[in-house]
């Protein structure tokens, strides 16, 4: 009960609640209503919100919730990451769809369970703010947009998901188990008193990472048909892309710290096995692909690997390098979605077959996708480079060089599969007679602030870096 | 060791591969959702078992807390799977997912 | 011939000078490039005030380029026009450049090459506007190579003038440039990437977080870690030197690649790994590049004979002068390997003279190729009737290739093999070979191309033309100038070169 | 007689004009020349041509101050003019490596540049005329100039470096002369042999530059003279620098087995050969290794070197000299014989009787390709079997080439007799059985070659041929009368020695430790009788052109192709290097191309669009989810079990 | 403990056919049964709420979401045969997984508190540390439900995913 009076504390989580209700009843009430800028809005006055408690460490409900350092910074992103999806949106709404007035709402919905899993320490509250944001995003995922492929990418969507959600049950309960606490932060000791190779921990592990594989954007899924018009729309995959994976990795990394880093088994080994195999299976299955979109989609595998590489010195300076790079990743990410959706836009059509000429048509499109790209791979000035970085830094520390030796040639790898695109979007003669049609604004403005944030957040990494340690102090406390 | 609590926890574990099977082998997505449940309510089970035999004694209640809590969104989950099912019934005279052939 | 006795005894102060210097060297180019973006391109009238302009960029930085050579004549061994300033504290990188008289001589000389390759961009005829951008963008790469005295900046450098460089062969090049760029592509990422985790090694394993070079010099690394660095270094700027079996992708874009940007992969890009692996392998990882020294001159004698013969029966006259182009930078390598000091001034002053007679093949072979229609030798010959300037060039240009006496090449290879004799007994004489070889083919060029007697369906090309002629006889008085009066090139080289040994051996 | 004169002079400008500058200008005037010419591209050939002659007669009185000055004064080592630097000293560098240009006038320099730029001057005069009808004139004249400027400064050089520059001029010169028909595919195949077999020399002299430079950290001809004894080097250090000059001395000067761009070189307009042989390329090796002379001194191998192999040069070239059908190749290898003698005799220490060779072979070796020259022109055949009876229709030229014969067969008194009558002297002096024997063999040998060409050209019948009318043959007249007479009397006289002293040449030319050789009447008589019987054998076996016997015609033919050495060289390089070179090349395009675009390829094959990877479905998701899951979890559990278990 | 057996047996064998089952009437006839099983062990080992909420809520709302898209849905044949490749390759993964968890679950010695629980009440605990996880729960209903409504309130016919002529035309 005592700390019942810092439920003040989830008042972002109360504004985006509320907006979300609002946004609701404009799109009962008043069809066509612009039901973004109010998402918007919301936004802004959540962030706001948040701000009045930056550098707070707040308690909540023995230890159900900890607002700390590392959940602001994550909220920070996610906001972030929502504000620029829902700038970008509009421009992906086709005619056809027709009204989705209530989609920004579940975009609120699925932010405030982000928001909620990153400062959840517990297991039952961490479970269910994951089980709200993957809600929302299945809902997202055929609401946005009327047909029959979204309606089977989100049904494979919602099975997968559950089975994952499943997994993680499963896992925690064994830890629960072995532990006898539900909160994370508890099992520390009990942990590190079992065998360096119990079976047990050893599942639990196995089963909470197959729980988050495919949150962490480990497993490729299917949000997609025929076309461009058809599947998934991109500004969900897009928010599935960025806050998704920054609050999965969030959330994993709160449960790595307090219960597997603790435990003698070899967690480190564990994740740079896992992260190896995936950085090398995600540029395999990113460099087949023939739309941007997929491209896009599966590199975020091997990126994911690239953000747990990161866990093997996870007590060192591991978890600020998570953070940059996650920072990196989300912008990078978005700046290359937005920059599709607007040239798709343009050009009906996401092949990457269809870039030919971009350079020409969309200069500045193509600017941002270059910007983008490059980031991926991870070349300097940009931000992905100093994400990189870090994670080798990491790594090396850690004392796992084969991993960083993969993971540079992985780098190398990936970069053949993104210059393919570049050398398309620029040297290819152009396919298309592209109209020049205005862009929207909005994702305009989406455009340019991510490709800018890429670049400013690579030439002035210190204050991200700076914030960054700030999480990862505040998480290992 | 507890026969009790082993017993239960393989019976957790055998309904979680039932359901996996479900999950994995059935087409139709009336079984898949069914799958899921399964799924999750072995780990509620778990949960359950240990809060009563394990050290979760701690806090018993936490175990039955999370099968509440599980089987809530469990419910959640089927509801907005069936819909999506009823979804692509009504185009596609099917339930299975992968229907169509992108 | 001890480095000791050859340590200036006397280092003076150098004088302060006006810094921002090099600055403006390395970015010019790519503000004119953006300057260019506001240039309309329609009409004719459009695109030729858009070379002019362009024209303008370059020379002012050849200004720059000869200014900074006149003050930086009086400079010891120091790094002259040094320029610091924080970039990237959070890692540890610096906005740090600095010119000294290994990397100054090969500034002016791209800074003379990119004004011939712009004047020379006449034939250019399709979206000159991008190809110009890209020309400058490019320019400012390889500047900025040279000049800059910061790892990471290095890379940046690298990666800058390798982007403008494969869409310029893979947008304006000839039949199969696709192919060529690919080529060039693939090998610049692997070398690239070997240069990204060598630095990256030497950055997590050096003690204090830096990419300085200068700070970095310092470090002592373990043996071990220090060879592996060394040998990626070397290895990275190996695949651009070109050694073999990498040399291809240059042979390939040399051939593909439109005039001026040949001009500029021969005379100024190859040049880049020369540079690098004097600059960082001799200069900075002398005792760790001194271990495997015998591979790399096996490397070098290797690809200096191999190479010369393949310009033997070589039929493509592009292809010729790339092999050229190798045997040189072979020659080069081996000079390096060699860290005597004569033989670095040589190859420097080699890189140089090649750089210049490069350029000055790849004009040459454009224009007959453009005027034959054919590359091909065997369909050429008896052209000296037709074109006797061009003739009379083409006999300068392989005399130059070959390194004759009293033009640039000569004073290079002279240096190169007084030098690296003393260290390098039998590897020394094989390269001399090389060189026989190429003499040959040169010569065995000349004779198949302008004598004997010509083919009627070349009988009634014209000569040479008047910028064609400006642009070779510029390069041409270059190379002789440097030929005979080597002293302006060679006093400001060999106090750098000397104290880049002897703080590599420190 | 102009020698004895300035002696004469007891005090004048002699003792007090510097020779080093008048060397500079005898150096400087023909590149003046030249460089004018091309400067104001000057295309009228009269006036290309006049310039290039006044300037080069103006050169030649600078050469004939330098030798009076020379004679005047006894040999004094003047600090030798530097002009130019390479590495100026006060940029650190001077105590690293210095080189500089400049001009050493000594006896030696002195009297061989007096012999190529006369011979310049007459050649000049005398293509003036012979070249009317020919285009490119101007480019001729340029060329000349070129060569005269190369050869002078390799008669005037100061160091190794410098010599090895103008070897390097020297090359290109000769390329472009014997070049200068560049239509003619013989013509520039020609030329290119030549240029590449050069090359070999200077690359060989180069080699010697890095090489002497790292033992003695000194290039300079007159202080490293000294230091050769001095112990710095070990014998096989000296016998290998000498080897390498040895090397790039017999590319130029046509020693065996290097020999063979001089046949070649006939391939060359008259005037050019004319250079080429008596004062040009073929003779500034024989040069180099005059001025390098202390190297060998203080190696006896490399002497023996010498000896061996002017001895063996000299014996082929007027051997095959002997079966020529082409004029022109006929005096080419009669030279090949001379330039061998003149090694011969550097190799068996008769230094001043070499380089007397070398100026007295000079002058009708000149007047023989001149001659050649009209007589080709005449006829328009270069093939001595078409030849014969121009004696009566050629009267003139016909006295010319008798006295250029006979002066360079060496009867007395023309001049090579007593240039060969000194070798022969100190051959003698040694007595060494087999060094009398060649040099009496090649005098003998060589007088019939020469006397062969006379007699093949001169005597007998004119050959008829179809559109060749022997009635339209004309003398030759006007300038190339008169250079080539002035040719005539220079190669009477060239060989008078003066009395004993500096105005003896050989007394002239002297190296510090080698005897003055005197003759003695024995080698005289001998040398004679040699050439007046080797001359009267030529006459009688060929001025009635004898029949082959069938027995001789493959040996005939095989001295005729020069033992087929050309064509072996031919057959080294068109045979081994050049499928080399393919295989190469195929090399390159199949396997390393191959492989990089294996792995662009395999990365692009890999890229390549996949359904089936492309399209993950919801169970092929799931499966991998599960699957995963499993099999990570039983490998950690193993592993672990395997390795934690065990420590 | 024998009962805990038979019902464990029992559920068990319910769940099974219920997944294998062709009919998928039969399919959520059986799924129902298991769920009340459960709801069964429930009450053997939890606390009393749970067994009510199990039973009451879960099983007869699943059931009933199910039996309302059979309402929907017509002719629920599975056309899926028995044994057929996913058969096969499902029931490999499901047993590798059984295998895996029963193996270690059940030869795990969990630890166990000596003393018997003396725990806080189970809706005092609900009502305390898990009342925002209530409210979360609330949110996570409320909009599956919003969510399902809005997905099926879609009209027919606009299912055919539209696609405007393209701005863009190819070369």
């Amino acid at each position: 009960m005592r700390t019942l009076g810092n439920l003040l504390a989830f008042s972002p989580e109360l504004w985006l609640l509320a907006g979300a209700i609002v946004v609701f009843l404009i799109a009962r009430l008043r069809p066509g209503g612009s039901t973004t800028v109010v998402a918007l809005v919301t936004l802004v006055a959540a962030f706001l919100a948040l701000a009045t408690q930056f550098k707070q460490t707040i308690t909540i409900l023995d230890g159900a919730f900890l607002l700390d350092g590392f959940a602001i910074v994550i909220d920070v992103v996610v906001l972030a990451a929502a504000a620029l999806t829902l700038l970008a949106s509009r421009a992906d709404i086709l005619p056809g769809d027709g009204e989705a007035g209530a989609v920004p709402g579940f975009f609120l919905l699925a932010t405030m369970g982000a928001m909620l899993a990153a400062s959840a320490t517990e297991m039952v509250s961490l479970f269910l703010a994951l089980e709200l944001l993957a809600i929302n995003l299945y809902v997202l995922s055929v609401l946005a947009r009327r047909g029959l492929a979204p309606a089977t990418a989100g049904l494979g969507y919602v099975v997968a998901g559950a089975a994952s959600s499943a997994l993680l049950l499963y896992g925690l309960a064994l830890v629960f188990g072995l532990t006898g606490e539900t909160r994370i932060s508890a099992t520390t000791g009990a942990m590190a008193a079992l065998a360096p190779n119990h079976p047990a921990v050893l599942l639990a592990l196995s089963l909470i990472l197959g729980g988050f594989a495919l949150r962490m954007g480990l497993l490729p899924v299917r949000w997609w048909t025929r076309g461009f018009e058809a599947g998934v729309p991109l500004r969900v995959i897009m928010f599935v892309q960025s806050a998704g994976i920054v609050v999965a990795f969030a959330v994993f990394a709160r449960l790595a710290v307090s219960t597997f880093a603790g435990s003698r088994i070899p967690f480190a080994a564990v994740i740079a096995g896992v992260a190896a195999v995936a950085m090398t299976g995600g540029n395999l299955l990113a460099l087949t692909q023939a739309s941007v979109r997929r491209l896009l989609v599966y590199s975020t595998i091997a990126q994911g690997g690239f953000a747990l590489a990161a866990f093997t010195d996870v007590k060192g300076a591991g978890l600020s390098a998570l953070v940059v790079f996650l920072v990196a990743l989300v912008l990078s990410n978005i700046c290359a979605f937005a920059a599709v959706i607007a040239y798709a836009r343009l050009v009906h059509s996401d092949a990457i077959r269809d870039l030919a000429g971009m350079s020409r048509s969309a200069p500045g499109l193509a600017f941002a996708l270059a910007v983008a790209l490059v980031s991926l791979i991870g070349l300097p000035p940009v931000a992905g480079f100093f994400g990189k970085v870090l994670v080798l830094q990491a790594v090396v520390n850690g004392g796992y060089a084969w991993l960083a030796v993969v993971a540079i040639a992985n780098i190398v790898f990936a970069a053949f599969g993104y210059l393919r695109v570049l050398r398309i979007a620029f040297v290819d003669p152009p396919v298309f007679e592209v109209a020049p049609a205005r862009l929207d604004r909005g994702i305009q403005a989406a455009v340019a602030l991510a490709s800018a944030g890429v670049v400013f957040m690579g030439l002035l990494v210190g204050p991200l870096y700076a914030a960054a340690s700030y999480g990862r102090a505040a998480l290992l406390h | 060791m507890n026969a009790g609590l082993n017993l239960i926890l393989t019976a957790s574990a055998a309904l979680f591969a039932v359901g996996a099977f479900a999950v994995v082998a059935r087409r139709s997505a009336v079984l898949m959702l069914i799958g899921t449940q399964f799924m999750f309510f072995g780990g509620s089970i778990a949960f359950v078992a240990f809060a009563r035999f394990g050290l979760g004694a701690a806090h018993a209640s936490a175990g039955a807390a999370v099968a509440i809590f599980a089987g809530a969104t469990a419910v959640a989950e089927l509801a907005v799977g069936l819909a999506m099912a009823a979804l692509i019934y009504r185009e596609h005279r099917s339930l299975a997912v992968d229907a169509d052939r992108g | 011939m001890t480095l000791l006795q050859a340590i200036p005894t006397t280092t003076a102060a150098p004088v302060p000078l006006p810094t921002l210097l090099l600055s403006a060297l390395v970015w010019v180019p790519a503000l004119a490039a953006l300057g260019l973006l506001f240039f309309p391109s329609r009409t004719e009238v459009q695109r030729q005030r858009i070379r002019s302009y362009s024209i303008a960029a370059t020379a002012l930085v050849l200004a720059f380029a000869v200014f900074m050579w006149y003050g930086f004549r009086d400079q010891s061994g120091t790094y002259a026009y040094e320029e610091t300033r924080s970039w990237l504290p959070a890692v540890g990188s610096s906005y740090h450049l600095g010119a000294d008289g290994v990397s100054m001589p090969l500034l002016l000389l791209s800074a003379f090459l990119f004004v011939f390759a712009v004047l020379s961009s006449s034939r250019v005829r399709e979206q000159p506007k991008e190809y110009l951008f890209l020309l400058l963008v490019l320019e400012t790469g390889v500047n900025g190579v040279f000049a800059s005295l910061d790892y990471l900046l290095f890379f940046l450098f690298w990666q800058m003038q390798a982007v403008p460089m494969f869409l310029l062969i893979a947008r304006f090049g000839g039949q199969r440039r696709l192919h060529a760029a690919w080529k060039f592509l693939a090998v610049d990422i692997a070398g690239s990437a070997l240069l990204l985790l060598a630095i990256l090694i030497l950055y997590f394993k050096a003690p204090v977080r830096t990419f300085d070079i200068v700070a970095l010099h310092d470090v002592v690394l373990p043996a071990a870690m220090a060879t592996l660095v060394a040998w990626l270094f070397f290895i990275a700027f190996a695949l651009k030197l070109p050694v073999l079996p990498f040399h291809t992708w240059f042979i390939d874009s040399l051939a593909e690649a439109p005039a001026p940007v040949a001009l500029i992969l021969g005379g100024v890009v190859v040049k880049l790994g020369g540079y690098g692996i004097i600059r960082v392998d001799v200069g900075e990882f002398q005792v760790a590049f001194h271990k495997f020294s015998g591979a790399v001159v096996v490397i070098a004698v290797v690809t200096v004979l191999w190479t010369a013969i393949a310009a033997l029966a070589q039929d493509d006259i592009r292809r010729v002068a790339g092999y050229v182009v190798v045997s040189h930078m072979g020659l080069v390598l081996l000079a390096a390997a060699s860290a005597a000091p004569v033989a670095l001034n040589g190859a420097i002053v080699l890189m140089v003279a090649d750089g210049l007679t490069a350029a000055l093949l790849v004009l040459l072979a454009a224009a007959i190729v453009e005027r034959t229609g054919t590359s091909s030798i065997r369909a050429m010959g008896g052209m000296a009737g037709r074109m006797g300037k061009g003739a009379v060039l083409w006999i300068f240009a392989a005399l130059a290739a070959i390194g004759f006496p009293g033009l640039a090449g000569f004073l290079g290879q002279l240096l190169i093999v007084v030098g690296a004799y003393p260290s390098h007994r039998i590897a020394t004489p094989l390269a001399l070979l090389g060189v026989l070889v190429v003499a040959g083919a040169m010569i065995l060029t000349v004779q198949r191309i302008f004598f004997g007697a010509i083919p009627e369906r070349h009988g009634r090309i014209r000569d040479l033309g008047t910028v064609e002629l400006a642009n070779t006889i510029g390069l041409l008085s270059l190379i002789v100038l440097l030929g005979v009066l080597p002293a302006i090139l060679m006093d400001s080289i060999n106090f750098s070169v000397i104290s880049l040994l002897s703080r590599g051996a420190g | 007689m102009t020698l004895t004169l300035l002696a004469a002079a007891p005090k004048g400008p002699l003792d007090t004009w510097s020779p080093t500058l008048l060397a500079q200008f005898e150096l400087l005037l023909p590149l003046i020349a030249l460089l004018i010419i091309l400067a104001f591209t000057i295309d009228s050939r009269r006036v290309s041509a006049a310039i290039s002659i006044i300037f080069t007669l103006a050169s030649v009185v600078c050469a004939l101050l330098v030798i009076a000055i020379e004679v005047a004064h006894p040999v004094h080592l003047e600090r030798p003019a530097t002009f130019l630097q390479f590495f100026t000293g006060q940029s650190g560098g001077a105590s690293e490596f210095t080189l500089q240009w400049g001009v050493l006038a000594d006896p030696l320099a002195a009297t061989v540049g007096l012999a190529v730029i006369v011979v310049s001057l007459l050649v000049q005069v005398y293509a003036l005329s012979f070249m009317r009808r020919e285009d490119g004139v101007v480019r001729f004249f340029c060329v000349l100039l070129f060569a005269t400027f190369a050869m002078l400064g390799v008669t005037l050089s100061l160091s190794y470096f410098e010599m090895l520059l103008f070897f390097g001029m020297v090359t290109l010169s000769t390329y472009l002369l014997i070049g200068h028909w560049w239509q003619r595919e013989e013509a520039a195949a020609a030329a290119t042999r030549a240029f590449i077999i050069s090359v070999i020399g200077d690359l060989a002299l180069l080699a010697a530059v890095a090489y002497i430079y790292f033992r003695f950290n000194e290039l300079n001809f007159q202080t490293l003279a000294g230091q050769y004894t001095g112990g710095r080097v070990s014998a096989n250090g000296l016998f290998i620098m000498a080897i390498l000059v040895f090397i790039a001395a017999a590319a130029k000067s046509a020693q065996f087995p290097l020999h063979v761009w001089l046949p070649g070189s006939a391939q060359a307009p008259a005037p050019a050969a004319a250079l080429i042989h008596s004062a040009g390329s073929a003779v500034c090796g024989v040069y180099l290794i005059a001025r390098t002379y202390g190297l060998f001194h203080v190696s006896p191998r490399g002497l023996a070197l010498l000896a061996i192999a002017g001895g063996v040069s000299a014996v082929l070239g007027v051997l095959w000299a002997l079966f020529q059908d082409n004029l022109k190749r006929a005096i080419a290898y009669t030279t090949m014989g001379e330039l061998g003698l003149m090694v011969l005799a550097l190799g068996i220490g008769a230094y001043g009787a070499g380089v007397f060779e070398l100026f007295t072979n000079a002058w009708p070796k000149a007047l023989l390709f001149l001659g050649a020259g009209v007589i080709i022109r005449e006829l328009r055949t270069e093939r001595l079997s078409e030849m014969g009876g121009l004696w009566r229709r050629m009267r003139f030229t016909g006295w010319l080439m008798l006295i250029a014969v006979a002066a360079g067969a060496g009867i007395p008194p023309f001049s090579t007799f007593w240039s060969k009558d000194t070798i022969m002297s100190k051959a003698l002096a040694l007595d060494s059985p087999l060094a009398v024997a060649v040099i009496a063999a090649v005098t003998f040998l060589g007088a019939i070659a020469l006397v062969r060409i006379f007699a093949l050209v001169f005597t007998g019948e004119t050959a008829r041929r179809r559109r060749f009318e022997p009635e339209r043959i004309r003398d030759a007249g006007g300038r190339i009368a008169f250079a080539m007479s002035l040719l005539a009397i220079i190669s009477v006289v060239a060989g008078i020695r003066g009395f004993r002293g500096r105005t003896d040449p050989i007394g002239f030319i002297t190296f510090p430790g080698v005897p003055l050789p005197n003759s003695h009447f024995m080698a005289a008589a001998a040398v004679a009788i040699i050439a007046v019987v080797g001359a009267a054998v030529g006459l009688v076996l060929y001025a009635r052109r004898l029949p082959v016997p069938a027995a001789l015609r493959p040996v005939r033919r095989a001295m005729g192709e020069g033992l087929f050495i050309d064509r072996a060289y031919q057959l080294g390089a068109v045979a081994v290097l050049m499928p080399v070179s393919r295989a190469i090349g195929w090399v390159e395009t199949r396997i390393v191309d191959g492989a990089i675009d294996l792995v662009t390829d395999s990365v692009a094959f890999v890229g390549q669009p996949r359904g089936w990877l492309a399209q993950v479905r919801a169970r092929q998701l799931l499966i991998g989810l599960l699957a995963g899951v499993v099999a990570l979890g039983a490998v950690t559990i193993v592993l672990a079990g395997r390795v934690i278990g065990k420590s | 403990m024998i009962l805990i057996y038979a019902v464990v047996v029992l559920m068990l064998l319910t769940a099974v056919t219920s997944v294998v089952v062709r009919n998928t009437l039969w399919a959520i006839g059986s799924f129902a049964s298991s769920m009340a099983l459960l709801a069964l062990l429930y009450l053997t080992i939890a606390p009393f709420l749970l067994f009510a909420v199990q039973l009451l809520v879960f099983t007869t709302v699943s059931s009933a979401l199910l039996f309302g898209l059979l309402r929907q849905t017509t002719g629920l044949e599975s056309s899926q045969e028995p044994f057929s490749r996913e058969w096969i390759i499902g029931s490999a993964v499901a047993a590798a997984l059984l295998a895996l968890l029963v193996v270690v679950v059940a030869t795990t010695s969990w630890p166990v508190r000596a003393t018997e629980n003396a725990a806080a009440g189970f809706g005092a605990t609900l009502t305390n540390m898990y009342v925002v996880s209530l409210a979360v729960l609330v949110v996570i209903l409320a909009s599956a439900a919003l969510g399902s409504g809005l997905l099926l309130a879609a009209p027919r016919g606009s299912m055919k995913s539209p696609a405007p002529r393209p701005k863009g035309t190819r070369r």
